[in-house]
């Protein structure tokens, strides 16, 4: 039993780390591979880093209500150098490391940086780069001192440097930092954390200790986590997924959280650690099951047989199993054979072997890969968070997941969806403000404190889940006022390897249409081994085969849609092949690779107003810009055509009947 | 004096023969880089084969040896079928561990094939000493061990004329240098190895029937081989004088020692002295005799 | 595939350079200690250990004493037959001379012994190397059997030239001669080998080692970098001979119990030594124990094939024998030309990476 | 590099002359290097470049002339000699320890830094063990200082050509020298390579304050790094001086653009 969790007095991060201190003071609180060995500190001895570092900030003039800047990779002192600044009352504000000096320049001076904390030379340069746009800056403190040996400014410091400081001065007064720990509770700020706004300035989060302890707190009552727990420190300090999991749950369970040595070193870290609690974003999975397949595509006949084959035992069986539902007893023998032979191994490999407990969530993931690890036996659930309420919203409850489902209310957080079909929800995490930015705070949380996500969705009827369709604004009704959500739809087309980009039509209209772009790779590897021969992008896209295969995976979705009384009616009546793929250099994607559908609408008009007539073709003639620069004319017929329409599952309906 | 001279006479001799073993060994560490540790057994394997041929068939003397030196041509490319080949690029260690691999099954072939009895070779080479010699200047010497002298000479002019002269000879030496040089000449490296054990083979033969005639063959016959290691480390592995100069200063050597240290020492030193003879030489000329010194770059 | 590595993290340097780092790997440790150590005492019976363990045993030391300096510091030797003659003679002397010092130490002086011997042989290696050092250490081999041959002081001036171990006992068990108690016996010649196993593989991995394999790799890089190659060959001469001494030491007194030098220690037991360290593996502990294995049992297997299964005369037997050995060395040298020790090291990295490939 | 401090002469190469037979390879060669300073010698191939190293670090012993290193005067040492008195190197053909892992390598760099004796290894006990532990955590920095723990443990025979010479270099800077020579540490490396590799000599000079003797062939890296540059060309002594000296010298450029040797 973890005694921190119930004790409402410890209400700050530091108040949380003595009280480890106190209670498991040789337990380890952080590792760091670092010189080829898992350098350790155990709570007590962060303890005394973090108090030794506290007092030397101090001496350098931070205060309450100052704000530390905090720049580098995942790196014990980097921690340390929050709790030491909340020790002071002070505001550590984390930045992503890797973002370049302009960037940096508008959040170190948005939030009135007076101290940075960084790694490096790298970052040091940065500072002093656009120190002159961030004047508030009074001094830069620096972890690794390398290169740095002949700078001579005299606001730079070396870590060890300000500890020793500290510690001279916490001899001289050795109540001091008990004093200062004290003075902070559960309603002052704990941390600020800058949104990578897509629109605009990034916002600066303001979270209180209540926010950031008692949501932690209620994830781990939930998840029953414990101080025993492995986690791997690998993701941006900058982002609040990060400060939940490998900052503020540690401090609340007591768990010990492990740095990696080095970018490539990540995955050689993650099976020596062998995280029993693990968080990754949908692309990690995603490349870490491509890199699985490629890696077994140059294995021996025989060992690809048999993995091939027990894998697909585990997609029959293994995520019934996980989800503690009764199988045929020929089917458990076998799948602990395979558990034996290939999932064990596998996971071990991976370094998931002992994860108990995986999250995903920041974007919709396949589930054809959340299935793979599931029926691995790794328990991966997808959750539902923002920054603005320390993460967590919805949580699929144990033996309850689904690919395409987020899962139920987290503890103590209330959720309803306004007639807009927008999610609110109001919870302790709730944050505070945006830092200095009034009408922002005011148009996302109302009054009584509720939260506006931006996100469209609504509970399942067969789960009782939430399901997030798409970004509120870009949701429509088609016009017999079913919702129309594009994106919930082009990602399920996308989940298909063939469509590469999907581009949803409907809103204000009668039914939906779609442009689809093609994989080229996973089409032209299709084609081949059907020996169909193409010269290139137009050639293949136009092939009536590969009509035929996208047209089935339509069919597909409109399947599935068919199943959800709420978006059945928003099935694709029609699409065509795009004879080119989308391109950003035509405009037609932004920088970061997401569809403009109102400029692709607009440049391909005829190709919309196509789909909405009955034409079975229509000639099309696109301005192409190529590599060099140079532009061209396409010219091209494209094929349009219906696809299935199936009967919707109507719940109302069936009640009525 | 005379008996001193007729000891260095004889160590002469011996020296020749220890030379004809030599021989086949520089010729292969020449073109294919292998310490053929066979060399010797191929030896025992050649005579017992002729003896073979004229005993179990009967065959007349220049019969057999022709059909002896088409079993050596036909060993040599087995040899380079089954085993150079496959060992291509490999540390030299490893190659010198298979050719004593190819020792034992020579040998156990041998006894297999022939039986492992002591055979006596007979090819009428004439036996016993040179009255000439003994009546002009009053010295032993077997006339055997001229005759063996002269063929090695022979065979030794042979070899250089071989060498020097012929397309496949200057290819020979270009193996020895690099193997792409070999590939240049225009003759495939399997040829040039096949061609080179064939030869290697044939010296072998005609050490074979030297020492056969002389003692007899069996077994003991292939142990001439580690008698011709202390001359290719006096010679040089790569150079042909440098085993005929090295084989007679060995010869001479250990019989003069033999002679003048043996009864000091209890006799039978033969099978040591040259060893350390070598070695002491070695010690002041680390590349041997013909070697030429090597100077390395880093 | 057995392997679980997941979680097995290192937190401080020795544990990270540990002799067996995987938990696994301590385990199989464990349960071949237990076999050798425990259940194979207990069921050893006299064919069996003269015929199969206490050569390989013997032969196994010897070949870590050869890998030692051929595999790791790179020294071609044909001279071991020639230091376990040394060793043989050293202890024949000591066993006459002083028995009252007690078995073990005097094995272990008869290796110091040889240590000395092979010192003074490994002098040529600092000027010549390769086969010309291969070459000159023949030298060591015949000149030693020559000397034990003829200088009567070596076997007591007995008429048969002969040396014949005196009866010895070890905690007042014998464990010399036909009368040697074979568990004894057994576990005294395990222990030599398991202790000085652990042994060669800590010298290996540390500071010695390193230089060693330093002057193997690339002798002129070495010496730049502050390896001195005198020190680096003449120890790995010293340690190569010194567990070869013992070999010889144990493989006189405690298996054969008489020797004539010509015919237990000739040129063949050089050669013999070296194949296990080729076919076992150069530069490898664990490769001296296998190749040992493999060319003991090899023979044994193959007369019973042929003597038992065919029912061949045994000398046509013997030939066929050497033959097929001959063959099968040179295959396995095509086969796998970095030895046993080599297959393991590929198997195991398969084991660790199941299902993966690489 | 101007706010380094340059000060007293290192190492004094007085009238080398080097030949092998009769191809002479130095003729009477003679400068010095400061102590931290960074010293390039350029020329082109078959100058004598790498000869000048050998004879600097023993391994060549020239027939005339002397080389005085930390006032000690000699015509010739060992090499081990040189290394114990704290001369490293690096070399043009990569001359790693193949058969051992990249930690391995830098380890056997050590060498001169560790005492323990043979039974104290066989035993690995007490300070044989303490001594590896500490040792490794030296080499262990170096691996940071060079950034290739991803290799740690790798056998460096299979390793790309870029990192061997960075293990080459962590295995040199093993042995903590007072002088490093570098015999074309970036040969055959891609501009981002070189860009590494110049960062390393750069950090390894001011961090460590290491004198370094650099033999490069690309002239643009030998501008940014050099403190003082050598020319040799065919065993002489074409030039000597500041980097931007040597680029206007007439020799220099003749040399460069082949003028033949009369």
């Amino acid at each position: 039993m973890i005694q921190t969790l119930n004790d409402a007095s410890l209400d700050t991060f530091p108040k949380l780390m003595l009280s480890h201190a106190r209670l498991r003071p040789d337990h380890d609180a952080i590792r760091e591979k670092d010189l080829g060995i898992w350098q350790s500190w155990t709570w007590a001895q962060a303890a005394g880093e973090v108090r030794a570092l506290a007092c030397g900030l101090s001496s350098l003039g931070l205060k309450r209500g100052d704000k530390l800047a905090i720049i580098g990779d995942n790196r014990p002192r980097l921690y340390w150098s929050m709790t030491a600044a909340q020790s002071l009352g002070a505001i550590p504000v984390p930045l992503y490391q890797d973002s370049v000096a302009d960037e940096m320049a508008y959040v170190l001076d948005n939030a009135d940086i007076k101290i940075a904390l960084v790694e490096n030379q790298e970052q040091v340069d940065k500072i002093l780069e656009v120190r002159d746009r961030c004047p508030r800056i009074e001094h830069i403190i620096f972890d690794e001192s390398r290169g740095l040996r002949h700078y001579q400014q005299s606001f730079l410091h070396n870590f060890e440097k300000v500890q020793a400081a500290g510690r001279e001065l916490d001899a001289s007064n050795p109540d001091f930092f008990q004093q200062q720990v004290d003075l902070s509770s559960g309603e002052d700020t704990a941390i600020m954390l800058y949104t990578s706004g897509t629109t605009g300035d990034p916002k600066g989060v303001v979270l209180t200790n209540n926010n950031a302890i008692i949501t932690a707190r209620n994830g781990v009552i939930r998840e029953g986590l414990g101080p025993d727990e492995e986690v791997l420190a690998y993701l941006p300090m900058a982002w609040v997924g990060d400060n939940l999991f490998s900052y503020a749950q540690s401090y609340v369970a007591g768990f010990c959280v492990s740095c990696p040595e080095s970018g490539e070193t990540v995955g050689q870290d993650l099976r020596e650690i062998g995280p029993t609690y693990y968080f990754a974003p949908p692309r990690v999975y995603e490349n870490m099951l491509t890199q699985v397949m490629i890696r077994m595509e140059d294995a021996s006949k025989l060992k690809r047989g048999i993995f091939h084959y027990f894998m697909g035992h585990a997609r029959k069986v293994g995520v019934r199993i996980l989800n503690g539902e009764t199988v045929s007893l020929k089917d458990s023998l076998l799948y602990s054979l395979g558990n034996l032979l290939i999932y064990g191994p596998l996971k071990d490999v991976l370094g998931l072997r002992r994860t108990r407990l995986a999250y995903t969530a920041g974007e919709a993931i396949g589930p054809e890969i959340f299935d793979f690890y599931r029926s691995l036996g790794i328990n991966i659930k997808q959750l539902y968070g923002q920054t603005e309420c320390m993460v967590f919203i919805c949580v699929q409850p144990d033996g309850e997941v689904f690919a395409d489902t987020v899962g139920t209310p987290a503890i103590d957080v209330e959720i309803e969806i306004d007639d807009s079909g927008e999610i609110r929800y109001r919870s302790p995490g709730v944050f505070d403000c945006y830092y200095k930015n009034p009408e922002s705070t005011a148009s996302t949380k109302t009054k009584d404190g509720w939260v506006h996500t931006g996100d469209a969705g609504y509970f399942d009827d067969n789960t009782g889940h939430l399901k997030i369709i798409d970004r509120a604004k870009d949701v429509g009704k088609l016009n017999d006022g079913t919702l129309f959500a594009p994106k919930y739809i082009e990602n399920k087309l996308k989940f298909f390897s063939f469509i590469k980009e999907a581009v949803l039509f409907g809103n204000g209209r009668d039914y939906s249409t779609a442009f689809i772009n093609i994989d080229l790779d996973a089409v032209g590897n299709w084609a081949e081994r059907r020996n169909l021969a193409y010269s290139g992008y137009i050639d293949l896209a136009g092939q009536q085969d590969v009509f035929q295969l996208i047209k089935d995976c339509v069919n597909k979705v409109n399947q599935d849609l068919s199943q959800d009384s709420r978006l059945g009616n928003s099935q694709i009546h029609r699409f065509l092949i795009l004879h080119k793929e989308l391109d950003a250099d035509d405009g037609e994607l932004t920088r970061t690779l997401k569809v403009k559908r109102s400029f692709v609408a607009e440049r391909y008009d005829t190709l919309v107003d196509a789909l909405y007539s009955d034409k079975s073709e229509c000639h099309v003639n696109t301005e192409v810009t190529f590599e060099d620069g140079r532009t061209g004319m396409l010219e091209a017929d494209l094929k349009l055509s219906e696809a299935e329409i199936y009967p919707v599952k109507s719940i109302t309906r069936e009640v009525a009947a | 004096m005379t008996f001193f001279i007729e000891v260095v006479l004889s160590g002469l001799m011996a020296g020749v023969m220890y030379s004809l073993v030599a021989l086949g060994f520089v010729l292969i560490f020449k073109a294919s880089g292998i310490f053929n540790f066979a060399q010797g057994v191929m030896a025992l394997f050649a005579a017992l084969t002729l003896v073979g041929f004229m005993e179990k068939f009967g065959m007349p003397v220049w019969l057999a040896i022709a059909g002896t030196i088409g079993v050596m041509i036909a060993l040599a490319w087995l040899i380079e079928r089954l085993m150079l080949r496959h060992l291509v690029n490999q540390e030299p260690i490893i190659l010198f561990m298979a050719t004593i691999g190819l020792a034992y099954v020579l040998e156990g072939a041998g006894d297999i094939l022939w039986g492992s009895d002591v055979k006596l070779l007979d090819i009428g080479i004439p036996q016993g000493a040179s009255d000439w010699m003994l009546d002009t200047f009053d010295i032993y010497v077997e006339k055997l061990e001229v005759f063996a002298a002269v063929t090695a000479a022979i065979l030794v002019v042979f070899l250089a004329v071989f060498f020097q002269k012929t397309r496949i000879g200057r290819a020979l030496r270009a193996v020895a240098d690099d193997h792409q040089a070999a590939l240049s000449v225009g003759i495939s490296l399997h040829t040039i190895w096949v061609i080179v054990w064939s030869v290697a083979g044939i010296v072998a033969l005609v050490a074979g029937i030297m020492w056969g005639s002389k003692s007899g063959v069996q077994f003991s016959l292939s142990l001439i081989a580690l008698k011709a290691l202390p001359v290719l480390i006096l010679g040089g592995f790569t150079s042909v004088p440098g085993a005929i100069i090295g084989g007679m200063i060995i010869g001479v050597g250990e019989k003069v020692a033999e002679v003048y240290l043996g009864p000091f020492v209890g006799g039978a030193i033969e099978n040591w002295f040259a060893y350390m003879l070598a070695l002491a030489f070695l010690l002041f000329r680390p590349q041997g005799l013909f070697g030429e010194r090597i100077i390395e770059r880093v | 595939m057995i392997y679980r590595e997941t979680g097995q993290f290192k937190t401080n340097y020795s544990d990270d350079q540990a002799l067996f780092p995987i938990a696994q790997d301590r385990y199989v440790i464990l349960a071949v200690l237990f076999i050798t150590f425990v259940l194979v005492p207990v069921f050893i019976n006299e064919y069996w250990l003269n015929a199969i363990l206490l050569p390989f045993l013997i032969y196994a030391l010897a070949a870590l004493g050869l890998n030692i300096l051929t595999g790791y510091c790179g020294q071609l030797s044909l001279g071991t037959g020639g230091f376990m003659a040394v060793g043989a003679f050293s202890i024949y002397k000591l066993m006459v001379a002083v028995p009252e010092l007690g078995f073990i130490p005097l094995v272990i002086i008869s290796g110091l012994i040889t240590a000395a011997v092979g010192t003074l042989f490994g002098l040529p290696s600092l000027r010549i190397k390769g086969f010309y050092l291969a070459v000159a250490t023949l030298a060591a081999q015949f000149f030693l059997i020559w000397l034990f041959n003829k200088v009567g002081w070596f076997f007591n001036y007995n008429a048969t030239g002969m040396i014949t171990s005196p009866p010895m006992t070890l905690f007042g068990v014998m464990i010399t001669g036909p009368e040697g108690v074979p568990a004894a016996k057994y576990l005294l010649v395990a222990s030599f080998v398991a202790v000085f196993a652990l042994f060669a593989k800590n010298i290996a991995r540390g500071r010695i080692g390193r230089n060693w394999m330093a002057i193997r790799d690339m002798d002129i890089a070495a010496e730049l970098i502050g390896v001195r190659p005198l020190l680096a060959k003449l120890s790995a001469f010293a340690v190569s001979s010194f567990y070869i001494g013992m070999a010889g030491a144990l493989y006189f007194s405690v298996w054969l119990g008489s020797a004539e030098p010509t015919e237990a220690f000739d040129i063949n037991q050089s050669f013999l030594v070296l194949f296990m360290i080729i076919i076992g593996g150069l530069g490898s502990v664990l490769g001296s124990l296998l190749g040992a294995a493999f060319l003991v049992m090899m023979p044994i297997l193959l007369k019973n094939i042929l003597v038992g299964g065919f029912g061949t005369n045994s000398a046509l037997a013997a030939h066929i024998e050497i033959m097929t050995v001959g063959a099968l060395i040179i295959i396995f040298l095509i086969v796998e030309p970095h030895g046993l020790a080599r297959l393991w090291r590929i198997v195991k990295e398969k084991l660790r990476l199941w299902p993966f490939p690489y | 590099m101007n706010d380094k401090n340059i000060d007293d002469v290192i190492l004094a190469v007085d009238n080398i002359s080097l030949s092998f037979g009769v191809m002479k390879v130095l003729d009477s060669i003679s400068f010095d290097i400061k102590r931290g300073e960074i010293r390039s010698i350029i020329g082109p191939n078959g100058a004598g470049k790498s000869s000048m190293l050998n004879v600097i670090n023993g391994f060549y012993h020239p027939q005339q002339g002397s080389i005085t290193f930390k006032g000690e005067t000699r015509q010739q040492m060992a090499p081990y000699v040189a290394a114990s008195h704290g001369i490293a190197r690096t070399f043009q053909n990569i001359a790693l320890f193949k058969g051992m892992s990249t930690l391995d390598n830098i380890m056997t760099g050590r060498n001169l830094k560790m005492k323990t004796n043979l039974f104290l290894q066989a035993l690995h006990i007490g300070p044989a063990r303490t001594e590896e532990l500490e040792n490794r955590e030296v080499a262990e920095r170096i691996i940071d200082f060079l950034d290739i723990q991803a290799i740690r443990k790798k056998p460096v025979g299979k390793l790309p050509y870029g990192l061997q010479k960075r293990v080459e270099l962590g295995r040199a800077l093993a042995a903590e020298p007072e002088l490093l020579l570098l015999d074309e540490p970036m040969a055959g490396m891609n501009s981002e390579e070189k860009e590494d590799m110049s960062r390393f000599i750069i950090d390894v000079n001011t961090e460590f304050g290491t004198t370094i003797a650099l033999i490069e062939h690309d002239m643009s890296v030998v501008m940014d790094l050099s403190d003082r540059v050598l020319v040799l060309d065919y065993g002489l002594q074409l030039a000597d001086g500041l980097p931007h000296e040597v680029r206007a010298n007439q020799d220099v450029i003749d040399a460069y653009l082949g003028i033949p040797h009369e």
